[in-house]
């Protein structure tokens, strides 16, 4: 038997926890987007385009990727506003599944400096159409341990993480949560819920670049078809199984499902079978995910009490408003 | 004056639900709105609170036209209101659900503290951590009218408000709404409990059918046989 | 004499919808290791004796499974990789490996993968560490087409059919028998289009009928041939020579459209045409697999690395995990040539192989030899 | 062109019949089965498993298929819905997601190849003339979704049985209150639906003449999209969704070949709901207020 | 057993609640035949989780819920039956939301209520009937119900639990929302229920409505239901106590706004 590769399983939860929190985002929202995996593949293809043809370091690339993220979400995020429920899911899926195919049709070929002996002619690099796109090796060549990588993958995902935290507890956070619940409610408490899913629906976009632009380095390789609805789903799956409760529910799923997948390579062929069995149980247990809000509500309370000062006074007409 | 309508109308379909309704409102004053079931009440407050959409120039606030203005942006002139069913966001806390009505850039909510004598005042200062989802109907009535009053509006709406609640809370409510009323707040008053609309209001405005049928004092309103007889079904 | 244990691992799709290639690869794997380890294991630096110890692993057709597979492979102490069934997964695998051995710039993966089934292009190329058992598509289809030439002179159209979204079928439409039919002065008079995952292919069957071509090269897998070449029954779409992709070459095409077929030549590197070619689909077939040019790429990549294992003297010990694999890597890189089921395969020095083939056609629900070119 | 045009009227009429089905479920349970082309695929490879076992060919694959669907429709129903009802939709969706893997990989163990012949209803090869305009088996498939449309409108719109139909779908506990029984309800729906979808995909099987592992996401994938064209709920409009479908499609492959059919389905479903949120079947209904009850 | 051929429904000793949290504990209650029984008590009290405990929509936990039946034959235990069976068995409740479909038509939603029952014309009769009682509905029958007003709502919610001629009816709280004009004919239209012999079990915030109606008074206190002795005595005529609404917020605890010091 053969133990479990602890960076590979670390790169893996890493890089999907990107989808997955993409996810999240909208979620919480109160919208299902099956379509998150467009982005993640924007932002692989974007990144891997600067890197390998443009030349440039990963840095840049990361950065363009955002901006392609948060500029496509926030135009698929317009067209779809007013869609609700289902109608958002499929019309989110729709896009990406469109995506996914003129992905398939883009082929930006170019000569690059090749690394053999001197004097050799450039090598080709770039998408090739249904060939897919390839020798994204920026990190090797650069001579970026993998296990840096992974760690540098794992800082990103704790700052979004922690960013992503703060946002909730902020107005705007609180503002997206009650537009996803009820945007009648929401407008009439002077909240945009234009802005808040937009804003969104933009954030949602960047995170996911950024994770496909991770991804894409990560793996050397990319094609069309790894953005695929499957991958959509699992996003949102993953956010999910999770929880809604707090960020790290993503963070969660995502770990269990892939933690899952190992434990359940000892059923051979019949893994799929016993996977989807597992989650299916699992969400009947905990249907709003392992970290739900009443449970992150109840470990809040947990926590070791401050003694804290009750205010109790009357109210005086004056100091309403 | 506060408020000022002038031919306010909204159609559904084929059914005129509110044809050219004139109302004025001053600050500090309570407007209350009684008619029958299907008469056009919450149309109006919808209308007003721009959830549904109006004729052009049919609603000035404060003298500043808001018939164009979505409803967020009416919400942050200062014009609030409560719905007849509460409507709360049961996965979060009372106080965040406070929290997101309040207008932006004032701290983190979780640290500010401008909601406490709210909270206090509608009776929820020992239930600010718990759940919305978890509250009883008239725990959610009050939160429903402390989240209308604690961004400190100019004028608000009130959908029967008293609706479910008991004799001691109405009473409550009643000493509520006269007190924003002596600080100034506009109230418009929709409910069908009379002793609560009878007391608190400056001026009643009765609707049937969509159309105003009377408006004046409490006392000249219900002297008003035509509004005896189609509001309490006097006489038939 | 001791008896060290040499670890071979297969990868492959053992779940999902193409986990029959994962399947196969592994029976063949696996009964050609019992074949080796029966007839006395491998020869090992030392004078002593290796038996082979396969373990497969499912990647399920998944990039990121198939990397981390690779990258867990290197940590353990596997000697060396045959796999895996699909392309994009290959090419990653290939990706993250050195591109040079030995270059320490390069932070890449040092673990030699055998790869058996993908099909794509001068995918060996990427890495030192990546070799290629694979027919070379280029040459096969350059000599089917002299061959149509020869046998069929009247035949002077040519119309295409493609899953436009799989890579192996797609480039060997476009860059190779399109090509290959233009620069032979054919008249190409376009392509039939579908996916891989289509069944109803009305619409394309009826363009193809317009086209009204002598041949018809079909460059697409099994899965789709079926209903393409169902279809073109259906509508009595009967050109005078048909071709198809080396994929389509299995049983499965024969279970499934063997009425349908009946005619059909594909060029193959793998076809039970010699005692050695039956005893190693027989074994396989122990394994509950099946032969064709696919799994037995799996079985011919275990006898050149055993080949390399003996030339190099690996050790086998587990304090020599790390040297023997750079040994079988250059093992197998020096190896100009390695014993085939169907005879001696080439390897060129880009680790690619040149192997010899045979041109097969389905006749009364066999593929029956038609031609074997000499090589 | 009159032919392309045909031929998508006809394989709209399978696209219309998975919608139904979908449209149908959806009505009930506010969400979608996305183990649905799972469960049908799972009837399929039944049916196959039974033809190689005992030789039973033809008509008689088509009960069995039923079965097994609507057996497999049960199986989800119970373990990805029943636990979840009038919870989120998502928590439904994602649940049937993760069983629509395992029922494939149920399929694909009990015939691991990866093409599987299916035996053609009027046979292969004996409509081969010059421009066949319709084949039979397509003619079938047609009047089957016609029918069908009607038939479970009737059911719905016109039965008492609809009457409960629709008031669990409206509100689930107002629902048991009035005395419906609900879960009764519900599980007749499924199984109509399951039958539905069996029927669907045994016509598409035979008139594709075989199976592949793809079907499961194939049909889910197209039955979901028609049914959203159309309108979730509409059986109008997931008829109208399933036609227009095949009807794009198969001129857009004539054109644009076999991608670009793919991305214009896509858009299509995109530019639909971005001009008629409701679909289709909205566009007729006209828009509903948004205000109002909660 | 010793009351339990007094009433339509007599409750003993019940305990209910959401999971662990018990809200009734040791209930006790009958409803005679033919008479209104009400319950007060403050929000939270548990009136609606009495109420939907013996609709079956909650389990109780402990104690009996014994029902006389239809035709006053049997004494059925109402406990561990699904709600169809027991709404089968002509209970009815209009529930506190309301709760109407809200994507039915009016129509769709009378008809629903009547789910149960199996005679075409009898329901046939029972709409029309309704349909006269409210002519808001009548005009509305098209209409989809979550689109009505909030009192509409509420008088298509007690249409539709009358819709399956229910021996005992459960309201909760049915005067909320409506106009003081269609509350005083919902007086009267449950007196002239109970009057033809059906059973009515009543929660009720407002008192004066409650003491209108009501021929016996229960109040919820600590999971408890208190007999309150005010009983016939406190009745008075509906109308009038309507009409005293009216008059100015007599009970109210403030004083009328131009009593008040300036604002
Ligand atoms: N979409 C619609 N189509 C047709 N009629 C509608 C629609 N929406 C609302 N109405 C009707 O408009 C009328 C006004 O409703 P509104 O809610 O304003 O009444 P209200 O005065 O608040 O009544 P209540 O006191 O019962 O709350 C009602 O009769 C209602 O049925
Ligand atoms: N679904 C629920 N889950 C948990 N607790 C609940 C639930 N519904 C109600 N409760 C609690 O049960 C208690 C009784 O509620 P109930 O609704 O029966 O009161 P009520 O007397 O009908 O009040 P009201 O006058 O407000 O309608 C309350 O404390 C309430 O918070
Ligand atoms: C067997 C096939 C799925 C593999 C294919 N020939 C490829 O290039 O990957
Ligand atoms: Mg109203
Ligand atoms: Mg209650």
């Amino acid at each position: 038997m053969m133990g479990v590769d602890a960076l590979s399983l670390a790169a893996n939860v890493g890089l999907l926890a990107f989808l997955a929190l993409s996810a999240y985002v909208l979620l919480i929202g109160g919208e299902i987007s099956f379509g998150q995996q467009a982005f993640f593949g924007l932002g692989a293809y974007g990144a891997g385009l600067v890197t390998v043809l443009g030349g440039a370091p990963l840095w840049a690339a990361l950065l363009v990727a955002v901006f392609i993220g948060a500029l496509t979400g926030g135009a698929l995020g317009a067209l779809t506003l007013r869609l609700r429920g289902l109608y958002f899911s499929m019309s989110t899926l729709a896009a990406a599944e469109a995506t996914r195919v003129a992905l398939q049709w883009l082929s930006w070929r170019q000569g690059v400096p090749s690394d053999g002996p001197q004097g050799s002619p450039p090598e080709m690099a770039g998408p090739d159409g249904a060939a897919g796109f390839g020798g994204i090796r920026y990190i090797f060549e650069h001579g970026i341990d993998p296990a840096r990588y992974v760690s540098l993958v794992w800082c990103l995902l704790l700052a979004l993480v922690a960013g992503l935290w703060l946002l909730e507890r902020s107005r705007a956070g609180l503002a997206l949560r009650v537009a996803g619940h009820d945007p009648a409610l929401a407008e009439s408490m002077g909240i945009d819920v234009r802005r808040a899913k937009l804003g969104a629906a933009m954030l949602a976009g960047a995170i996911a670049a950024l994770g496909g632009a991770l991804y894409a380095h990560y793996n050397t390789y990319i094609e069309s078809r790894n953005f695929d609805v499957m991958l959509g789903i699992h996003g949102v799956s993953y956010a999910l199984i999770g929880g809604l409760g707090t960020p790290l529910g993503p963070l969660l799923g995502v770990t269990l499902d892939i933690v899952l997948l190992e434990a359940t390579r000892a059923f051979q062929g019949y893994r799929m079978a016993v996977f989807g069995g597992l989650v299916a149980v699992l969400l009947i247990v905990r249907p709003r995910g392992l970290l739900d809000e009443i449970l992150v509500r109840r470990l809040a309370r947990w926590r070791p009490r401050l003694p804290r000062r009750r205010r109790v006074r009357s109210l005086t007409s004056e100091e309403l408003p | 004056m506060l408020l000022a309508v002038r031919g306010l109308a909204c159609r559904y379909g084929g059914v005129q639900a509110l044809s050219g309704l004139d109302l004025d409102l001053a600050a500090g004053e309570v407007l209350g709105l009684i008619g029958p079931n299907g008469s056009g009440k919450s149309t109006t407050l919808d209308l007003l609170a721009g959830l549904r959409p109006s004729p052009p120039d049919t609603l000035r606030l404060a003298g500043q036209p808001i018939g164009h203005l979505p409803a967020h942006r009416r919400a942050r002139l200062g014009l609030r209101r409560t719905f007849q069913e509460p409507r709360l966001v049961a996965a979060l806390t009372v106080r965040e659900n406070l929290a997101a009505a309040l207008p932006v850039g004032r701290g983190w909510p979780w640290r500010r503290k401008d909601d406490m004598p709210w909270l206090e005042a509608c009776g929820l200062a020992h239930d600010a951590g718990r759940l919305a989802g978890e509250l009883s109907f008239g725990a959610r009535r009050r939160l429903e009218l402390a989240r209308a009053l604690s961004p400190g509006p100019r004028l608000v709406l009130l959908d029967e408000p008293a609706a479910g609640l008991t004799e001691e809370e109405v009473g409550m409510l009643g000493e509520t709404i006269l007190r924003i009323r002596r600080a100034g707040v506009g109230v418009v008053l929709v409910d069908h409990v009379m002793r609560l609309v009878m007391a608190v209001s400056d001026r009643l405005a009765v609707l049937e059918r969509g159309c105003k049928i009377a408006e004046g004092s409490p006392a000249a309103v219900s002297a008003d046989p035509r509004v005896r007889r189609v509001y309490l079904g006097e006489g038939t | 004499q001791e008896e060290r244990v040499i670890k071979i691992v297969g990868f492959g799709a053992k779940s999902g919808v193409l986990r029959q290639f994962g399947l196969n690869s592994e029976a063949a794997l696996r009964a050609a290791a019992k074949e080796i380890n029966d007839a006395g294991g491998v020869k090992l630096g030392d004078g002593g004796r290796g038996r082979i110890e396969i373990g497969y692993y499912d990647d399920r057709c998944n990039v990121d499974e198939g990397i981390s597979l690779v990258r867990r492979f290197a940590a353990a102490d596997w000697l060396a990789g045959v796999g895996t069934t699909c392309s994009p997964v290959v090419e990653a695998v290939f990706g993250i490996q050195q591109k040079r051995a030995g270059d320490a710039e390069d932070s890449g993966v040092q673990f030699p993968v055998f790869t058996d089934v993908a099909m794509k292009i001068g995918l060996a190329r990427q890495s030192d560490w990546a070799f290629r058992n694979i027919p070379d598509e280029i040459e096969l289809y350059r000599q089917l087409f002299a061959w149509v030439k020869q046998h069929h002179p009247d035949a002077r159209t040519v119309y295409g059919g493609v899953e436009e979204n799989f890579v192996h079928s797609n480039q060997t439409w476009y860059s190779i028998m399109k090509a290959r039919a233009n620069q032979d002065g054919y008249d190409v008079k376009g392509e039939a289009k579908w996916l891989l995952d289509d069944t109803n292919f009305t619409a394309q069957v009826r363009e193809m009928k317009a086209a009204n071509a002598d041949i018809v090269a079909i460059s697409a897998h099994p899965f789709t041939a079926c209903g393409v070449l169902k279809e073109m029954a259906r509508q009595g779409v009967k050109p005078k020579v048909l071709l198809g992709l080396t994929s389509i070459s299995s049983p499965e095409t024969l279970d499934v459209c063997a009425q349908q077929a009946e005619g059909l030549i594909i060029p193959t590197s793998y076809a039970p045409v010699n005692p050695q070619a039956r005893a190693a689909a027989d074994a396989t077939a122990q394994f509950k697999g099946y032969a064709d040019l696919h799994s037995m790429s799996a079985w011919e990549n275990l006898y050149a690395i055993k080949a390399a294992i003996e030339s190099e003297g690996v050790l086998g010990k587990p304090d020599t995990v790390k040297a023997d694999r750079d040994r079988i890597r250059a093992g197998l890189s020096k190896q100009t040539q390695m014993d085939g089921l169907l005879g001696i395969s080439q390897r060129t020095p880009e680790r690619e192989s040149i192997k010899p083939f045979v041109f097969v056609q389905a006749t009364g629900a066999e593929w029956a030899v038609v031609h074997a070119p000499v090589q | 062109m009159w032919q392309a045009t045909l031929d998508g009227l006809a394989v709209g009429a399978s696209y219309a019949l998975l919608a139904i089905a979908f449209t149908l479920v959806f009505g009930v349970l506010r969400s979608i089965n996305l183990a649905f082309g799972a469960c049908i695929m799972l009837g399929l490879y039944a049916a196959m498993w039974a033809r190689q076992q005992w030789g039973l060919d033809g008509l008689w694959l088509l009960p069995l298929c039923v079965l097994v669907t609507a057996a497999a429709g049960l199986y989800v129903d119970r373990l990805c819905f029943a636990p979840h009802r009038q919870r989120a939709a998502v928590t439904m969706m994602a649940a049937s997601f993760a069983i629509w893997m395992q029922l494939e990989e149920f399929a694909t163990a009990l015939l691991p190849r990866h093409t599987n012949a299916f035996p053609s209803l009027f046979g292969i090869g004996e409509h081969a003339g010059e421009q066949a305009l319709l084949r039979p088996d397509y003619l079938a498939a047609m009047a089957c979704a016609g029918a069908t449309a009607g038939l479970a409108w009737f059911l719905v719109h016109r039965t008492r049985w609809g009457v409960s139909l629709r008031a669990v779908a409206d509100h689930h506990d107002a629902a048991t209150l009035v005395g419906i029984r609900v879960e009764r309800v519900i599980a007749w729906v499924t199984l109509l639906a399951a039958a539905l979808g069996g029927v669907a995909g045994f016509l598409i099987a035979s008139i594709d003449a075989q199976v592949t592992p793809m079907f499961a996401m194939w049909a889910t994938m197209k039955g979901m999209i028609a049914a959203l064209l159309g309108g979730l709920g509409s059986f109008g409009g997931a008829l109208a969704g399933g036609l227009l479908l095949g009807l794009l499609e198969f001129h857009a492959q004539r054109t644009l070949g076999a991608q670009g059919r793919e991305f214009l389905g896509y858009l299509l479903l995109l530019l639909v709901l971005w001009r008629c949120p409701g679909g289709l079947a909205g566009l007729a209904r006209g828009s509903r207020s948004p205000a109002g009850a909660a | 057993m010793t009351a339990a051929h007094a009433g339509v429904l007599t409750v003993r000793g019940l305990a209910a609640g959401y999971g662990p949290q018990r809200v009734l504990r040791d209930l006790s209650l009958t409803v005679p035949r033919g008479a209104v029984a009400c319950l007060l008590g403050p929000n939270g009290a548990g009136k609606t989780t009495l109420l939907r405990t013996v609709v079956g929509a909650i389990g109780a936990a402990r104690g009996s819920i014994r029902y006389a039946g239809r035709d006053g034959g049997g004494d059925i235990e109402l406990g561990g039956r699904p709600p169809a069976d027991i709404v089968a068995l002509g209970v009815a409740l209009v529930p506190q939301h309301r709760m109407v479909f809200p994507s039915l038509s009016v129509r769709d939603n009378l008809l629903a209520g009547a789910s149960q029952r199996r005679d075409r014309q009898g329901i046939g009769a029972d709409l029309q009937r309704m349909l006269v009682r409210y002519p808001a509905l009548a005009e509305r029958q098209r209409q989809r119900a979550g689109t009505l007003s909030g009192g509409e709502q509420q008088m298509l919610a007690i249409a539709r639990a009358l819709m399956s001629r229910p021996a005992l009816l459960l309201m909760d709280e049915p005067s909320q929302g409506l106009a003081p004009r269609r509350v005083q004919e919902l007086s009267a239209w449950i007196r002239e229920l109970a009057g033809e012999g059906m059973g009515i079990l009543l929660a009720e915030q407002n008192a004066v409505f409650a003491s209108a109606v009501a021929d016996r008074s229960y109040l919820l206190q600590d999971g408890k239901a208190l007999r309150l002795d005010r009983g016939d005595a406190g009745r008075q005529d509906a109308r009038a106590a309507v009409a005293g609404w009216w008059e100015a917020g007599a009970g109210l605890p403030v004083s009328a706004p131009d009593a008040r010091e300036g604002g």
